[in-house]
């Protein structure tokens, strides 16, 4: 974008205005981006739980109800606008902008296409875990600056629920950070181009007789570091159908729910409990704030997830649009953020259908939720994702002369990676779920027993 | 690429690191309160924070020791404030209250 | 995805009441099984609500909403939400009697209601006057209905009262009356259940009733104007006077002749003073109504059918009165066979000029009805 | 683009400063805090404007999203019943605004404005990589192993003495006071009986709060 207005208005302006003004057409897009989807996705959440529940769902406003969102949005704006009286002005007044901000600028580093980037950060991962945090402030200013009990009581319930879930979410990314050798979000599509499981190992035979259509070029492989080779490429090397991936992303995602107060999880504002949550005291637009800041996060997250472990804007026939060159760069970055913005809305999608279904967690087991079942697979997924990279790119230099696989072909080394993997992930998903089984009721006797003497 | 090397001279950095020094200190000096005291503390850390990274960006931006500093402090910082916040919150339980004033007994 | 929860066979058994008592054994669960469970039969709903519509009550998946003002659930028979005032399709008189029971029974008191009063007696009649229900306050407990002996309050189907006007919802007796025909369609079998009975209460009523005293308010001019077109078929009949006609037949032109010289003379009357031209002519109505029942009493009593009395003013009102009578005589006329009963010859002659006012019409009219139904007793006696 | 840089440095150090001098004056100790993540907030951006990229992730991260937030709990779970009505600073207060304010002008200013730094020269043409994230992770692993690791154990030992120092054990653990009954509790602490010593008293009273319930 700094370069396109370079070329237009260079010479006119100063160049730190130029950029200035290209980083605000950016954020411009961006958000605009993202509460159009936002509209969208109040609606298809009503919509599509209403069908959950055998009902239709908003179809008054608009076809199909589709200006429901919009209804909504003039009813928020008219409302009044309620502080109560022992209330903490200023810090109700800044808690749904501490909330909705740091959420916004999660947006900034993630690539919504092939090559359309607001940001390249190289600890992009890093930051969004970092400003994902922020929020927490947010709710809790809001928790203590309404001075009320119910208010405070949602508050302490979220912020704790986002640190502890935090972690099993950072440890669930840090297999990407393992996998990718980075922390940069731009390069996770780039290397999830290839075919389902094997990823971009199958190398073509002659360097002549490969179609650009199907074959991309790749440049990390340990036989041949840094020079390029032709890999064949569908665009479905997603790092979600390895087992690595796979245990990666549930964890993620279950986590994702979680910090996005998702209904499983949604103790925060567990509006059975305590009305609201945090919210309580909020009506209008500054309610209406909070709203959009919980969807954008989901946004957020589900778009983080999908990068991370779905292959981002990676799908069939991307690459081979881009090799064609010329205008159809153009085309393959449209569909490539087709190809995200349908990845982001299945995830979306999964969520509501999570929350059609499932009930909402107690507090206890919402913690052992995390702290007993994720966080120990997490850890476990890293280690496989230690080992898949060891076996699939190391030379026997780097093993220390341990173990030497240079003599295989890069497919070779990956089914080898995936079945060591894939033995490590299930044998600990088995034996963490056993040991975290459910008591028969004999155990139960016992115990009781047992406290009670 | 213009930096900040060429657009902030050193000193102005270390100025503002000391200034917050300062600020941090008179905090833990003047508080009663003892999370206050810890709030003190903490800008402390940050200032010395600001003065490492500083000195490795404008001396040796070529070595991480500045910055591996840095992160230590932060570490440390991290594992004093849970240890002191945990030691104001036993402190509470038995005296009921969080005022230094008033915490003047070894017998806990 | 279809997973079934694998279980040590379960014994259901049906008790009584319809009660499931299922004998859950230890499930063998796998983890995560029971969520994947619950995933598959919401998304089950999901798909069936995006293709079809729940229709049946076996049926377990589809769309359930009714887009309530598009389409409309068929409501039960037992449905109930306001209660509304029934009156004869035909006669247009309300089975209401004002017999005060609803008022009474009203748990937050919100039916009012004035009885009807003869207007020349000033003696109540059963028939009501004024019927006030203030819907904004009942509670549809469906107590009036159940109370009322004369089936005249039943409970409404409609429900749509939405309005920000509040008196709006006090509604008086032309807004609660209700045709017979209308509560039959929303409630058939319980309008069968009571049906027999309650005409024949309203048959009973009808006849106490003078005048169009009774007759729902909006059915009024209906029924006055179908009056006047009966009376113009049958007005010219008399005029014609086929000879063909049975005896009885030519009392019943007598009587109409008669009506027609009380009309004359009723005209000559109107020269006397009359203080109320109204009134009067009411009265005309009500002798001739009178006259019409008791005529129809008797066999043949007809043929001395009092002629309304110079009371009457107007000529309509007389006409009337002599329409009703040879209608009465002409249907007495053909039940009448052997018209071997001594005809009600002691009903007096109408006193012509000698009575101007209505209160002697009315007077004749009661004594002609006493005489003819003295007159059909003794032609049952004799028959007998 | 270096007016821009200066601009935004001068506008940093101002938000960082009038942050940190409403963290230590404002009464309210809620606001103090909330004022320190604005702080902190500050020395995030400044990191940021010095590359320090990883650095000032880590930051908001750490303290934005980590410390403050316990502080946050540690007021809340702390609450300071009439505390809010009480003087937030020391009776000699003056003494503790003297001593930083001579470190500050006697001290700090002069040192740093009068010793010659000796600044590389700036580089000619492409100026060299300055190191990132991954400089950082490999100088852990490589030569601040040690000290990684030692910093690793702290944390561990930190965290179960804070569980160790804030656990309550069972048989220990009190019924949550009402409000009533804490203000009362205050409320005897303040006025302690003729007795001679203050902090016995309080003692004391705690004491015989615990056992009653």
């Amino acid at each position: 974008m700094t370069d396109i207005l370079r070329s237009w208005i260079g010479g006119a302006l100063p160049d730190w205005v130029i950029v200035l003004i290209a980083y605000l057409l950016v954020t411009t897009i961006v958000l605009f981006y993202a509460v159009g989807n936002f509209i969208m996705m109040v609606w298809a959440e009503r919509r599509v739980v209403a069908r959950m529940q055998d009902r239709l769902g908003p179809n008054r406003v608009g076809p199909a109800g589709l200006l429901q969102p919009i209804a909504d949005a003039v009813k928020m704006f008219t409302k009044e606008d309620i502080v109560p009286r022992s209330a903490d002005q200023w810090v109700h007044l800044l808690a749904p902008i501490v909330s909705l901000a740091p959420v916004a600028m999660m947006l900034a580093v993630i690539p919504w296409g092939r090559g359309w980037e607001p940001i390249d950060l190289n600890v992009a991962l890093l930051y969004i875990v970092a400003v994902s945090a922020v929020s927490g402030v947010g709710l809790m200013m809001a928790g203590w600056g309404s001075n009320n009990k119910f208010a405070l009581l949602g508050a302490m319930r979220a912020v704790a629920q986002l640190v502890s879930y935090e972690i099993p979410a950072v440890t669930a990314l840090l297999t990407v950070v393992i996998l990718a050798g980075g922390m940069s979000l731009l390069e996770l599509p780039y290397m999830q181009a290839g075919v389902p499981l094997m990823g971009a190992t199958i190398l073509c035979g002659d360097a002549a007789g490969c179609s650009p259509s199907l074959y991309t070029t790749v440049t990390s492989f340990p036989g041949s570091p840094g020079e390029p080779v032709q890999a064949l490429d569908l665009g479905l090397g997603w790092w979600v159908f390895t087992p690595v991936g796979l245990l990666g992303f549930i964890v993620f995602f279950i986590a994702a729910l979680a910090e996005g107060e998702r209904t499983p999880f949604d103790i925060p504002e567990a509006d059975s409990e305590i009305v609201a949550g945090y919210m309580t005291e909020y009506s209008g637009m500054k309610f209406a704030t909070f709203y959009i800041a919980q969807y954008i996060l989901n946004f957020a997250l589900s778009a983080l997830a999908a990068t991370a472990f779905l292959g981002g804007w990676q799908g069939p026939g991307v690459a081979a649009l881009a090799n064609m060159g010329g205008p159809w760069v153009h085309v393959a970055a449209a569909l490539s953020a087709f190809y995200l913005l349908a990845k982001i809305w299945v995830l979306f999608f999964v969520m509501i259908w999570l929350r059609g279904a499932f009930p909402r967690l107690r507090v206890d087991q919402l913690m052992d939720f995390a702290w007993k079942l994720l966080l120990p697979l997490a850890l476990v997924n890293i280690v496989s994702a230690s080992l898949m990279v060891g076996l699939t790119q190391w030379t026997s230099a780097q093993w220390g002369g341990l173990l030497s696989l240079d003599g295989f072909a890069p497919w070779q080394r990956q089914l080898i990676a995936i079945l060591v993997t894939a033995i490590i992930n299930i044998a600990a998903a088995y034996w963490i779920l056993s040991i975290n089984q459910r008591p028969t009721q004999e155990e139960w006797i016992e115990e009781e027993l047992v406290v009670a003497s | 690429m213009p930096s900040m090397t060429e657009a902030v001279p050193l000193p102005w950095v270390l100025t503002l690191a000391g200034a917050l020094f300062c600020v941090g200190l008179f905090g833990a000096l003047s508080r009663r309160n003892t999370v206050g005291i810890l709030l003190g503390i903490e800008l402390m850390l940050n200032a010395v924070n600001i003065n490492l990274v500083a000195f490795w960006r404008y001396l040796e931006p070529n070595v991480v020791a500045g910055q591996t500093f840095a992160l230590f402090i932060i570490t440390v910082a991290a594992a004093e404030a849970a240890i002191g916040l945990a030691m104001i919150i036993a402190i509470y339980r038995a005296r009921q209250t969080v005022n230094a004033d008033e915490v003047d007994s070894l017998r806990g | 995805m279809t997973t079934e929860i694998q279980t040590e066979p379960t014994e259901v058994q049906t008790t009584r009441g319809g009660v499931y008592v299922i004998d859950r054994s230890r499930p063998r669960l796998r983890a995560g099984q029971g969520l994947l469970t619950g995933l598959d039969v919401v998304f089950r709903h999901f798909r069936d609500a995006l293709t079809r519509k729940l229709e049946k009550p076996s049926q377990q998946t589809g769309v359930f909403t009714v887009q309530y003002p598009e389409e409309r659930l068929k409501l039960p028979e037992a449905f109930r939400n306001f209660p509304i005032l029934l009156y004869d399709d035909e006669t247009g008189h309300e089975l209401c009697t004002s017999c005060f029971q609803c008022q009474r029974i009203c748990p937050p008191q919100v039916i009012h209601m004035t009885q009807a009063r003869d207007p020349s007696t000033g003696k109540p009649v059963p028939a009501v006057a004024e019927f006030l229900i203030e819907y904004d306050a009942c509670m549809s407990c469906g107590l009036c209905a159940e109370v009322c002996p004369f089936d005249a309050i039943k409970m409404d189907h409609e429900f749509e009262y939405s309005t920000d006007v509040h008196g709006g919802l006090t509604i008086n007796k032309e807004a609660l009356n209700r045709p017979i025909s209308y509560y039959e369609k929303i409630a058939p079998s319980f309008w069968a259940e009571v049906k027999d009975s309650a005409m024949k209460k309203l048959q009973g009523n009808m006849k106490r009733r003078p005048d169009l005293i009774g007759v729902a308010p909006q059915m009024v001019e209906k029924i006055r104007a179908k009056r006047a077109e009966s009376a113009a078929a049958q007005a010219p009949a008399p005029a014609s006077a086929t000879p063909d006609a049975a005896p009885a037949d030519k009392a019943a032109r007598l009587a109409a002749a008669r009506a027609r010289a009380a009309e004359k003379t009723a005209a000559e009357a109107s020269a006397e003073p009359v203080s109320e031209s109204t009134p009067a002519d009411k009265a005309a109505r009500l002798a001739a109504i009178r006259a019409a029942n008791a005529a129809k009493k008797t066999d043949e009593g007809a043929t001395e059918a009092p002629a309304p009395t110079g009371g009457a003013p107007t000529d309509k009102a007389a006409r009337l009165a002599a329409i009703r009578a040879a209608n009465a005589a002409k249907k007495s006329a053909e039940g009448a066979d052997a018209a071997s009963a001594p005809p009600a010859a002691e009903a007096p002659a109408p006193t012509t000029g000698d009575a101007p006012t209505d209160k002697a019409a009315r007077l004749a009219a009661i004594r002609a009805a006493n005489a003819a139904k003295k007159a059909a007793a003794q032609n049952d006696g004799s028959e007998e | 683009m270096n007016t821009l840089i200066t601009i935004l440095f001068v506008v940093f150090a101002a938000f960082i400063l009038a942050s940190a001098i409403m963290t230590v004056t404002v009464k309210n100790i809620v606001h103090a805090a909330l004022w320190l993540i604005s702080s902190f907030f500050g020395v995030g951006a400044l990191y940021l404007l010095m590359e320090a990229e990883f650095l000032g992730v880590a930051q908001v991260l750490i303290y934005v999203g980590a410390v403050s937030i316990l502080i946050l709990f540690a007021i809340m779970l702390t609450r300071d019943l009439e505390g809010s009505q009480n003087r937030q600073l020391t009776p000699r207060w003056w003494i503790a605004l003297i001593v930083p304010a001579a470190l500050f002008g006697l001290l700090i200013v002069p040192t740093v404005m009068t010793y010659a730094w000796q600044l590389p020269p700036p580089p000619a043409g492409q100026s060299p990589a300055i190191s990132g994230a991954q400089q950082i992770g490999t100088a852990f692993m490589r030569e601040y192993l040690l000290p990684f690791e030692v910093a690793a154990i702290l944390l561990l030992v930190a965290m179960i003495g804070a569980i160790v120092i804030a656990f309550e054990e069972r048989e220990r653990r009190r019924r949550v006071l009402t409000l009533a009954e804490q203000v009362r509790l205050r409320r005897q602490q303040r006025q302690p009986a003729p007795l001679p010593e203050p902090a016995a008293t309080a003692i004391q009273a705690s004491e015989a709060t615990g056992g009653e319930s």
